[in-house]
């Protein structure tokens, strides 16, 4: 043998492919650790002389059929990535528990206790306008939810409170609801209004609700 | 002994003599004189276990006596051990004083070839442990990690209370505004006695006091309680002036006024 | 299986932990999704109710012996990692390491070995002070942190090796470190008060080094 031919020989093992289950093991490993997905030409970039990238990826992609992780094209390169039927263990559900704004709260009492009640007597209840995000936040808790439309000019939409509510707060019904003089017993309210001063329930509250609610305010 | 000792640095190897410089030169590269002392021990060629401690405390006192031949600065703890290998050399070489206290040369000798061999172990170990495959070089960690998404769920609470509170804080809110009379709904005494003023010449029967009531306030139970107030203190105005006559049938009646004959 | 079998574990199923095989692709998705080792409890906290990680993780680790990939303990947690004889295939992903100084190396080692370990018996060993800049540089790479304070008069820190670190070295815990029995056998993790009258950066503090030193290893 000359040494060109001992040296030419030499360069041939050295290239040689090594076996398609080394070759396997080399795609699993450079897919698993690239920040990206990787393409067959990059597999065979970085994998040994001679490599058939293709060939590995058919074996690896069988190999893990119905795993917990599978091998996936994206676009024209290869990544591994969560069986889909597994993405919900990707998620971890932190709850934060917050007190509500006060605005929501405030919001919500007078829906409460005006039920069905439209969003311009709600404001002008509380003497400011009510922020749509608000209306949403408690629609969205599902403490409150459209009530049927006022049968007057413009139909406005009425609010009213969900079973939801009542059961949060341990109420069978919204008239359960303590009145202003419970409130004040319960040292809830601090001062004591002057005698006639004391606003009613909106008059054109026609509905089933305002009887009754009156009744919760006169002293 | 000191001639002695002399005598065997003298006889030390043209080699051995040029390391020696060389750690006198390097003197700022040693980790304190413990890795001084186990960098002179090599010269032995032995194991640390059967290291001549005595042979070593020379090694070194010969070392710090160039340095300060070569008027090289050496840290003080290099100094403080030489005076303490100084101390451990003459323990070691003469015979024990039974009247002296604390350990024996032998027990201080044993201790510092502990300390270098513990110190060796730790750089032979150290060496294997910076071998080892390591995490990001030779064996790698997912690079495609698929983040947990936290599926932050925020959830509102309210107690009753503080829905309650809510209310009455709005309900409440208006009996701190100032004091201001809702005009719209309320007839003044003023107001009537000048419509009844005007109205009285007219009233030359009996006539029904509510029937004075201005147009638009009959049918709101409230504009109709104020202006019936409004009214009915005009008309007690107007009585006391001597305009007019008041008069009810009985309790609960209606009240009647007419114009007073002239 | 009998139909009466088969209605029981219907009605079982919604209580019922999901069967191995499943559990193990559960632990193979979250394993694979996560850059850090996970521990068993955390891993369950996201399985379903009953899952048993331990035991699924014990057939995963099996299913990939020899492939790409390997399941590694590390500390009390798992992770994936590329099989290190592929490492020369992931060049591209190599971080440059800072190159630690002599220092900090012998510092790590030391804590590594005689963990807990107070500073005061780190500088005993090595005969000098330790800066803090080392073990800033050590703590700041979250391969060390404080340990429990030793119980002794003034009752300092210590210092122990974290689950970065076993994770950077691939140790399954801080008993498989190389070497470890040789040293013990020889007697150099023991902590021998030097005979009085020894030099030492802090001899003052020498009196607490003497228990707990190999605590760790004990056990």
């Amino acid at each position: 043998m000359s040494d060109a031919e001992q040296v030419h020989g030499q360069e041939e093992s050295l290239f040689e492919a090594p076996p398609m289950g080394e070759q396997e093991r080399m795609v699993e490993a450079i897919l698993f650790a690239s920040a990206e997905p990787v393409t067959v030409t990059e597999l065979e970039a970085r994998m040994p002389h001679g490599a058939d990238a293709r060939e590995a990826l058919v074996y690896l992609r069988k190999r893990y059929e119905g795993r917990g992780v599978q091998v996936v094209k994206v676009g024209d390169a290869w990544a591994i990535r969560t069986a889909p039927d597994l993405g919900y263990l990707m998620q971890k559900e932190t709850v934060e528990t917050r007190k509500l704004s006060r605005a929501a709260i405030e919001t919500l009492a007078i829906i409460a206790y005006h039920q069905p009640v439209t969003r311009a007597e709600i404001e002008e209840i509380r003497g400011v306008s009510v922020s749509r995000g608000t209306v949403d936040q408690l629609i969205e808790m599902e403490w409150i939810r459209f009530g049927r439309r006022r049968m007057t000019p413009g139909r406005p939409v009425t609010f009213v409170v969900t079973q939801t509510f009542l059961d949060h707060f341990g109420l069978e019904s919204a008239r359960d609801l303590p009145g202003l003089k419970e409130l004040r017993s319960a040292g809830l309210l601090e001062s004591r209004p002057p005698p006639g001063l004391m606003p009613g329930p909106d008059s054109e509250d026609e509905d089933e609700a305002s009887e009754g609610q009156s009744e919760l305010f006169e002293d | 002994m000191a001639e002695q000792t002399e005598f065997q640095s003298d006889e030390q190897s043209v080699s051995e003599r040029m390391a020696a410089e060389a750690l006198i030169i390097d003197v700022d590269g040693y980790e304190g004189p413990l890795d001084l002392l186990l960098t002179l021990s090599r010269t032995q060629k032995v194991d640390l276990r059967t290291i001549s401690v005595l042979e070593l405390a020379e090694q070194y006192l010969a070392f710090v006596e160039r340095a300060r031949r070569l008027r090289l600065e050496l840290a003080a703890d290099y100094l403080v051990m030489a005076a303490w290998l100084a101390f451990l050399k003459s323990r070691l070489l003469l015979p024990p004083d039974p009247s002296e206290e604390g350990p024996s040369g032998e027990e201080l000798a044993a201790h510092l070839a502990f300390q270098l061999e513990r110190l060796q172990g730790m750089r032979d170990s150290a060496a294997q442990l910076m071998a080892r495959d390591q995490l990001g070089r030779d064996f790698f960690g997912r690079g495609l990690p698929e983040d947990v998404t936290r599926v932050r769920r925020v959830t509102y609470t309210a107690t009753l209370l503080d829905l309650m509170q809510g209310y009455a804080r709005i309900r409440t809110k208006d009996e701190f505004r100032p004091f201001t009379m809702d005009r719209d709904a309320v007839m003044t005494m003023e107001q009537a006695l000048d419509r009844m003023r005007g109205l009285i010449g007219y009233a030359g029967d009996w006539t029904d006091l509510t029937s004075y009531l201005p147009e638009g306030w009959e049918t709101d139970p409230a504009k109709r309680r104020s202006a019936v107030a409004a009214n009915f203190a005009a008309s007690l105005e107007l009585a006391k002036a001597g305009a007019i006559e008041i008069r009810q049938g009985e309790m609960f009646a209606p009240i009647q006024i007419r114009r007073t004959a002239e």
